[in-house]
C-alpha cells in the first residue's frame, strides 16, 4: 500500500519534472534552430551544460530583498508544477493522485501561479522585476476566468470534476472535436501561466528579463526548470482534457499520453517562437472582451452538446 | 571531483555575454547575434562575460564600473577595440571582429576551467548611503517613511499622476547608458508611477552613429544610386533587428539581420514583411504610442517624419532619382506602427530603386543635399533628436515607451566617416557577396 | 480531528480576526481582520456539515454564501477605498471621522 | 490518502527547489553593495523600488473578484448538468447573461484600459 | 467518521499553520507578506476542509483565495505607506481593547465548542458532496443562486462606478495621453480637473511639469 500510494506517485512526478523540463529545453532549441537561430554543439547536451553553468554561477542579491519570498518563489513555482503533474492521468489506473476535484485543483494551480510569479517580481525590490510582476498579475487575473470556463466545458459531458472521468468521457469523441473552441482557448491559458512567447509579460526583453532580471545562478536554474515543468504539466492537462488522454488504438495508454503531450508542447513552443509579445493593455482587453465571450460560447456549445 | 565535472560541462554552454556598447559597438553586437556559440543577454546577472565593444567615452565610465560590478561571480571581461582600464590586469583585448566570438569562448572556457580568475570588483563595498545602527533594528530608517533603510531612501509621491486621479508614489531613476532597449549610449532620467512614464529627460544623448561610407562618398561625388539605396535598406534593417528583438520576435529579428547581411539588388523584403504581418507584429505589439505632431516630426526628419505625413525627402531634388520616378511614400498617423510600416515601405522602395538603378546605371546628381536613412543632410548632418523623447514619452506605458524609443532613430550622424572602417568590418557590414559594385 | 477541535480552531481564527478588525488603523488591514473572521466561520460551517449536519447540502451552500459575502465585501471595500483615497489622499480609518471637509 | 500523497509531493518538490538554491550558496560570500544595486543599464535609482505602486488595472481586479465568485457556483452545476438537463441550461444561460451585462458595462466604462 | 492517524497528524500541522500564519498577518510589516500569510492560513483551512470530505469547497477555497489575496496585496501596496515594511511600523489603535476582545471572542466560542452538545450525525461515506451541492443549487436553493448572480452584478456595477476615474472626470483621460502642444507643455486635450472636488489637506501642483 505504501509502495503503491506514496512511492510510485512521487517517483512518477519526479521523473516527469526532470525529463519533461529537459524535453522542453531540447524541443525549444530544435524549433529555434529550424527557424534559423544560429546553433552550435549538441542540442542534447546544451540544456545540461546550461544547467551546469548556472550551478557554478553565484546567486545574486539585491540591497534589501524579501529573502524568504525571493528564494521561495522559484521553489513554489516548481511545487505547483509538480502538483499539476500529479493530477494528470497516464492511464485508467496510473495516476499519481486521483482527487475527485482534480479539475478544480488545476484551476487553483493556475491562480496560485499568479501569486508566485508576482511574489518573484516583488521580492527582489528592484524596479524591472517589480514592473514584470505587476504586469503578470494583469495577465494572470485575466486568463484565469477563460481557463475555468473552458475546463467546466469539458467537465459537463464527464459529469465529474475528475480528470480520469473527463478522459473516460471522451471514449466516443475527443473534446477537441466536440468543443472546437476549447483547446485553442486553453492553449492561450497555457502560454499565459508559463509566461511563454507572446504572453511573456513577466520576464520580457523590455524589462531586461523582468522578474528574472536580478537573479542568477541556482535560483535562476530553479526558476527556468519550474517554468519548463509547468509547461509540461500544462500540456498533460491539455492532453487529458481535450485530446482524450490515454485513449487511442494499438499503443498502450501512457505512450499515447506522452505522444499527445509532446504534440501540445510542440504547438505551444511553435506559438512562442512565431508571435510577438503582446502589449499588456491590449492583452487585458483582448482577454476580457474577445476571449472571455468566446469561452462563454464554448461553454454553451459544450452544454448543448452534452444534452444532445 | 564532482565540481570539476560540473565545470567542464558548464564550459560547453553557449557563452552568455552582456554587451556594453561603446562607440560603433553595435557592429560587434550584430556580428555576435549571428554567432552560434554566443548568447547575448539583457541583464548582467545572466552573463559570464562582460564585453566592452567599442570605445566608451569617459563620461560613461562610472556607469560602466557599476555594470562591471553587477555581474555575479565568476565572470570575466573582454575589451573589443577599446583600451582596458590600466588597473585591470591581464585583460584581453581583441581588435578583429572575426576573432571576437573565439575570444569570448576562450574567456568563458578558461574561466570555467579555473585557468583564469574571476574579474575583481572595482567599486568599494559600501551601501549608497551609510545606515548601520540607526532605527529600531539597525535598518537605518526613521519613523514611517524617513531615513535610509538599507542604504536607500523610500519612494514618496512627488507629483500628481498625469493619467489617473490617484496620486501614489513615483519612482525616479536613471536608465542607461548600457540598457539593451536603448540606442547605444543613451541615458535618461525617468519618473514612473506604476508602469506609466510621468517624466522623461534624456541626460546623455546616444552616440553619434556612423553611416555606411557610401553616404559620405555621396557628399563628395555622384555615386551609384543602387549602392546608396542598398546601404539605406541595410540601415533600416539593422534598426528593425533591434526592434524585433525587443518585441520578442527573436527569429524574425535574426532573419532581418541576415537579410541585411546578404543584401543585394535581387533581395526582396516580401518574405520578412509577410512574416511580420502574419505574426501580428503590427496588431499585438505596443504600437499606438509615440505620436509625433508635425513640428516634432520635422525636428527628427527622415522616415519618422514621413510616417507622420510630411513628404519631405531630399531625394526628390536629385535628378538621378527623378529619372527613376521616385516619389516618397507616407503614412499619416505618426505613431510607432506608422513608423514601422513606413520603414518597411522604404526598405522595399530602396530595393526597387536599387534594382532599377543598377539596370540603368543611374548615379546621384546632388552632392550637397542628400537624404540619409537617418534624415536630410544639407548644410548639417542629422543631429541628435533625443530631447524629443522628453516630450513624446510621458504618459506612455513602459512597453509602449520602449517600443517608441526603438522606432525612433534619434542618434546624430558622425560628421566624417568612411575611413575608420577596417576591411573585415566592411565585409561584415556589407555582407560579402551581394554587392555588385565591388 | 473531532468537531470540538475543529471548532476550537475556528474560534482561534475568529479571535485573531476580531483582534485584527478592531486594532488595525488602515482600511485594508481592517478588511484582513474581517476576512479572518469569515475564515473561521467557514471552517465552523464545514465542520458542522461534516460532523453533525448529516451532510445536508445547505451546510455547503452556507459556506459558499459566506465566501460570496467575503468577495463582495472585498470588492466594494476596495472600490470605496479608491474613492476615498481619490478625495482625501488617506487610507486611515481616523481620517473619515468627519464627513464634512 | 490522495490528499496526503499530494501534500507529500508538494513538500518534496518545494524542498528540492529550496535545496538546489541553498546547497551551492552555503559557502558564497554576500555580494558587495555595488553588485547588489538594482540593474538599470548602469543607471541608479533614487529610492527603493518598493513603493505604493500605481496598479493601472485596478478596476479590472475588482471586477474579477465579483466574477470569480460565479465560478464557485459553476463547478457544482457542471457535475449535475446532464442529469438536470434543460433546466440547468436555462438557469446557467440566465446567469451568464447577467454576467455578460456586467462585462459589457465595464468595457463601456473603460475598465480594461490602463487607468 | 473514521480516519487514520495520518489525517490527525496532518490536521494538527495544518491547524497550527492556519493559526500561526493568521497571527503573523497582523504582526508583519510587509503588506505583501501579510496578504500572503492570510492566503496560507486560508489554504490550510481549505486543506482541512478536504480532510473533512468537503472536497469541492476546500479546493475552491484555494483558487478563490489565491485571487482575492493577490488583489488584496495589490491594493495594500497601493494604499499603505511603507508597503514593504522597510521601516518597522505598528499601525494599530486601541490595541488592548482589541486583544481583549479577541481573547474574549475566542474564549466564548471555545467554551461553546467544548461544552455545547451537538448532534452527532456525520456525513455518510456514500454521499457525493459536489453532486449534492449541485442538486441543491439547481433545486431548492435556486432563488439564492440566481439572486447571488444579481447581487454580484450590482457589485460589479458599484465597483466600476466607485473606482473608475472616468466616471468622475469624463472619458478624455483614458487611453494614451496626447503629447503636449508646445515642448514641455500640458498634454493636449487633458481635462481641467476640478479643484473643488478634492478636499483634505493635500496640495496640488497640477501643471508644473
Amino acid at each position: 500500500m505504501f509502495l503503491n500510494e506514496l512511492l510510485l506517485p512521487v517517483l512518477m512526478v519526479t521523473f516527469m519534472l526532470t525529463v519533461g523540463a529537459y524535453v522542453v529545453a531540447v524541443l525549444d532549441r530544435l524549433i529555434a534552430g529550424a527557424f534559423g537561430a544560429p546553433q552550435a554543439g549538441s542540442v542534447w547536451l546544451a540544456p545540461m551544460a546550461r544547467g551546469a553553468w548556472l550551478m557554478t554561477q553565484h546567486a545574486n542579491a539585491t540591497e534589501a530583498p524579501d529573502w524568504q519570498a525571493w528564494r521561495l518563489a522559484p521553489a513554489l513555482y516548481l511545487a505547483l508544477a509538480a502538483i499539476g503533474l500529479a493530477v494528470v492521468p497516464w492511464s485508467e489506473s496510473l495516476v499519481a493522485t486521483d482527487l475527485v476535484t482534480s479539475v478544480v485543483l488545476w484551476g487553483s494551480v493556475e491562480a496560485l501561479a499568479t501569486v508566485v510569479i508576482f511574489l518573484h517580481g516583488w521580492s527582489a525590490n528592484a524596479l524591472l522585476p517589480l514592473i514584470g510582476g505587476y504586469r503578470y498579475v494583469a495577465l494572470g487575473l485575466s486568463y484565469i476566468l477563460i481557463s475555468m470556463f473552458v475546463l467546466i466545458g469539458v467537465a459537463l459531458p464527464a459529469e465529474s470534476l475528475q480528470f480520469t472521468q473527463v478522459v473516460a468521457s471522451q471514449e466516443a469523441l475527443w473534446n477537441v472535436l466536440r468543443q472546437p473552441l476549447g483547446l485553442p482557448l486553453f492553449l492561450i491559458v497555457g502560454l499565459g501561466m508559463t509566461f511563454w512567447g507572446p504572453l511573456n509579460l513577466a520576464d520580457s526583453a523590455d524589462l531586461a528579463g523582468g522578474t528574472a532580471s536580478e537573479i542568477s545562478g541556482p535560483p535562476r536554474l530553479v526558476w527556468d526548470v519550474a517554468r519548463a515543468a509547468m509547461l509540461v504539466a500544462f500540456s498533460g492537462v491539455a492532453a487529458s482534457a481535450f485530446l482524450g488522454g490515454w485513449l487511442g488504438p494499438w499503443l498502450p495508454g501512457p505512450l499515447w499520453m506522452a505522444i499527445k503531450m509532446l504534440a501540445v508542447l510542440l504547438v505551444l513552443l511553435l506559438l512562442g517562437r512565431l508571435l510577438p509579445r503582446i502589449a499588456p493593455e491590449r492583452c487585458v482587453t483582448l482577454m476580457w472582451v474577445v476571449l472571455l465571450p468566446l469561452s462563454f460560447l464554448d461553454l454553451v456549445w459544450a452544454g448543448i452538446g452534452a444534452l444532445l | 571531483m564532482a565540481v570539476s565535472w560540473l565545470r567542464k560541462l558548464a564550459s560547453r554552454t553557449q557563452v552568455p555575454v552582456f554587451p556594453v556598447l561603446g562607440k560603433q559597438g553595435d557592429r560587434a553586437l550584430r556580428y555576435l547575434a549571428l554567432s552560434p556559440e554566443i548568447e547575448l543577454v539583457d541583464s548582467p546577472r545572466h552573463a559570464s562575460v562582460l564585453l566592452i565593444a567599442g570605445e566608451v567615452p569617459a563620461d560613461r565610465f562610472e556607469p560602466l564600473r557599476r555594470v562591471h560590478d553587477q555581474l555575479p561571480y565568476p565572470f570575466t571581461t573582454l575589451w573589443f577595440r577599446s583600451e582596458p582600464w590600466p588597473h585591470l590586469e591581464n585583460v584581453p583585448r581583441v581588435e578583429k571582429l572575426d576573432e571576437l566570438p573565439g575570444a569570448l569562448i576562450t574567456a568563458h572556457r578558461e574561466l570555467m576551467a579555473g585557468q583564469r580568475d574571476s574579474a575583481p570588483r572595482i567599486l568599494t563595498d559600501k551601501p549608497p548611503n551609510p545606515w548601520k545602527g540607526e532605527g529600531d533594528f539597525g535598518q537605518g530608517g526613521e519613523g514611517m517613511m524617513g531615513g535610509v533603510p538599507y542604504g536607500r531612501p523610500m519612494a514618496m509621491n512627488m507629483q500628481d499622476d498625469i493619467r489617473d486621479g490617484l496620486t501614489l508614489d513615483s519612482l525616479t531613476f536613471r536608465l542607461g547608458p548600457f540598457f539593451s532597449a536603448f540606442p547605444p549610449g543613451m541615458m535618461a532620467e525617468i519618473t514612473l508611477q506604476g508602469d506609466l512614464v510621468q517624466t522623461w529627460s534624456t541626460q546623455l544623448a546616444p552616440y553619434p552613429q556612423s553611416l555606411d561610407p557610401v553616404f559620405f562618398t555621396a557628399r563628395e561625388r555622384p555615386v551609384p544610386i543602387a549602392e546608396l539605396e542598398l546601404a539605406r535598406a541595410r540601415h533600416h534593417l539593422h534598426r528593425l533587428f533591434q526592434a524585433l528583438r525587443l518585441a520578442g520576435l527573436e527569429n524574425a529579428s535574426l532573419d532581418a539581420l541576415r537579410l541585411a547581411q546578404n543584401l543585394s539588388t535581387s533581395s526582396t523584403l516580401g518574405g520578412l514583411r509577410r512574416r511580420l504581418v502574419r505574426s501580428g507584429f503590427f496588431r499585438l505589439s505596443s504600437m499606438e504610442g509615440g505620436v509625433l505632431d508635425p513640428e516634432q516630426a520635422r525636428q527628427i526628419g527622415g522616415p519618422a517624419a514621413r510616417a507622420a505625413g510630411l513628404d519631405d525627402d531630399l531625394r526628390l531634388e536629385d535628378a538621378g532619382y527623378r529619372r527613376l520616378r521616385f516619389s516618397p511614400a507616407c503614412q499619416t498617423h505618426g505613431n510607432t506602427r506608422a513608423r514601422w510600416q513606413q520603414t518597411l515601405n522604404e526598405i522595399d522602395q530602396s530595393l526597387h530603386l536599387a534594382q532599377q538603378a543598377e539596370r540603368d546605371e543611374v548615379y546621384t546628381s546632388e552632392v550637397d543635399r542628400i537624404e540619409t536613412p537617418r534624415g536630410p543632410w544639407s548644410e548639417q548632418g542629422p543631429e541628435d533628436a533625443s530631447p524629443l523623447l522628453d516630450e513624446v514619452l510621458p504618459g506612455l506605458e513602459w512597453g509602449e515607451a520602449l517600443a517608441t524609443v526603438a522606432s525612433l532613430d534619434v542618434a546624430a550622424v558622425v560628421n566624417e566617416g568612411g575611413g575608420t572602417q577596417t576591411p573585415d568590418e566592411l565585409r561584415v557590414v556589407q555582407g560579402g557577396s551581394g554587392n555588385v559594385f565591388k | 480531528m473531532t468537531l470540538t477541535t475543529l471548532l476550537l480552531l475556528a474560534a482561534a481564527l475568529i479571535g485573531i480576526g476580531i483582534y485584527g478588525a478592531l486594532s488595525q488603523q488602515s482600511f485594508v488591514m481592517l478588511m484582513m481582520g474581517l476576512e479572518m473572521i469569515l475564515n473561521g466561520v467557514m471552517l465552523a460551517a464545514v465542520a458542522f456539515w461534516a460532523f453533525s449536519g448529516a451532510g445536508v447540502p445547505e451546510g455547503q451552500l452556507l459556506t459558499i454564501i459566506v465566501m460570496a459575502v467575503m468577495a463582495i465585501e472585498m470588492a466594494m471595500g476596495f472600490a470605496l477605498v479608491v474613492a476615498v483615497f481619490r478625495g482625501k489622499q488617506a487610507d486611515m480609518t481616523e481620517s473619515l471621522t468627519g464627513l464634512k471637509h | 490518502m490522495e490528499l496526503l500523497t499530494l501534500l507529500f509531493i508538494l513538500l518534496l518538490s518545494l524542498g528540492a527547489g529550496l535545496l538546489v538554491q541553498w546547497l551551492p550558496m552555503r559557502h558564497q560570500p554576500m555580494p558587495t553593495y555595488p553588485q547588489r544595486a538594482p540593474f538599470l543599464g548602469g543607471g541608479t535609482p533614487d529610492s527603493h523600488a518598493w513603493s505604493r505602486y500605481h496598479v493601472r488595472y485596478y478596476p479590472m481586479t475588482l471586477l474579477l473578484i465579483a466574477f470569480e465568485m460565479e465560478m464557485m457556483f459553476m463547478y457544482p452545476w457542471a457535475v449535475v448538468f446532464v442529469e438536470t438537463g434543460m433546466k440547468a441550461m436555462m438557469e446557467m444561460g440566465m446567469f451568464l447573461a447577467i454576467l455578460s451585462v456586467g462585462i459589457v458595462y465595464a468595457w463601456r466604462e473603460g475598465v480594461f484600459k490602463w487607468q | 467518521m473514521n480516519h487514520g492517524i495520518g489525517v490527525d497528524i496532518a490536521f494538527l500541522l495544518l491547524a497550527t499553520l492556519a493559526v500561526v500564519t493568521g497571527w503573523r498577518v497582523f504582526r508583519t510589516d510587509s503588506m505583501v507578506r501579510a496578504s500572503f500569510f492570510l492566503l496560507v492560513s486560508f489554504i490550510a483551512v481549505g486543506v482541512i476542509m478536504i480532510l473533512l470530505a468537503a472536497e469541492y469547497l476546500g479546493v475552491a477555497m484555494f483558487f478563490m483565495m489565491a485571487v482575492e489575496m493577490t488583489v488584496m496585496a495589490l491594493f495594500m501596496v497601493m494604499f499603505m505607506m511603507n508597503p514593504a515594511g522597510l521601516n518597522p511600523m505598528n499601525m494599530v489603535h486601541q490595541e488592548r481593547i482589541a486583544i481583549g476582545a479577541g481573547i474574549v471572542g475566542f474564549l466564548v466560542l471555545g467554551a461553546m465548542a467544548l461544552f455545547a452538545v451537538f448532534p452527532d450525525q456525520p456525513v455518510s461515506a456514500s454521499l457525493d458532496p459536489v453532486k449534492s451541492l449541485g442538486n441543491e443549487m439547481l433545486g431548492d436553493s435556486m432563488l439564492i443562486f440566481e439572486s447571488a448572480g444579481l447581487v454580484l452584478l450590482t457589485t460589479m456595477i458599484g465597483v466600476v462606478v466607485l473606482s473608475c476615474h472616468r466616471g468622475r472626470y469624463g472619458a478624455a483621460a483614458e487611453g494614451s495621453l496626447p503629447p503636449g502642444l508646445e515642448p514641455g507643455g500640458d498634454p493636449a486635450g487633458k481635462p481641467e480637473e476640478d479643484e473643488e472636488e478634492e478636499g483634505g489637506g493635500h496640495h496640488h501642483h497640477h501643471h508644473h511639469h
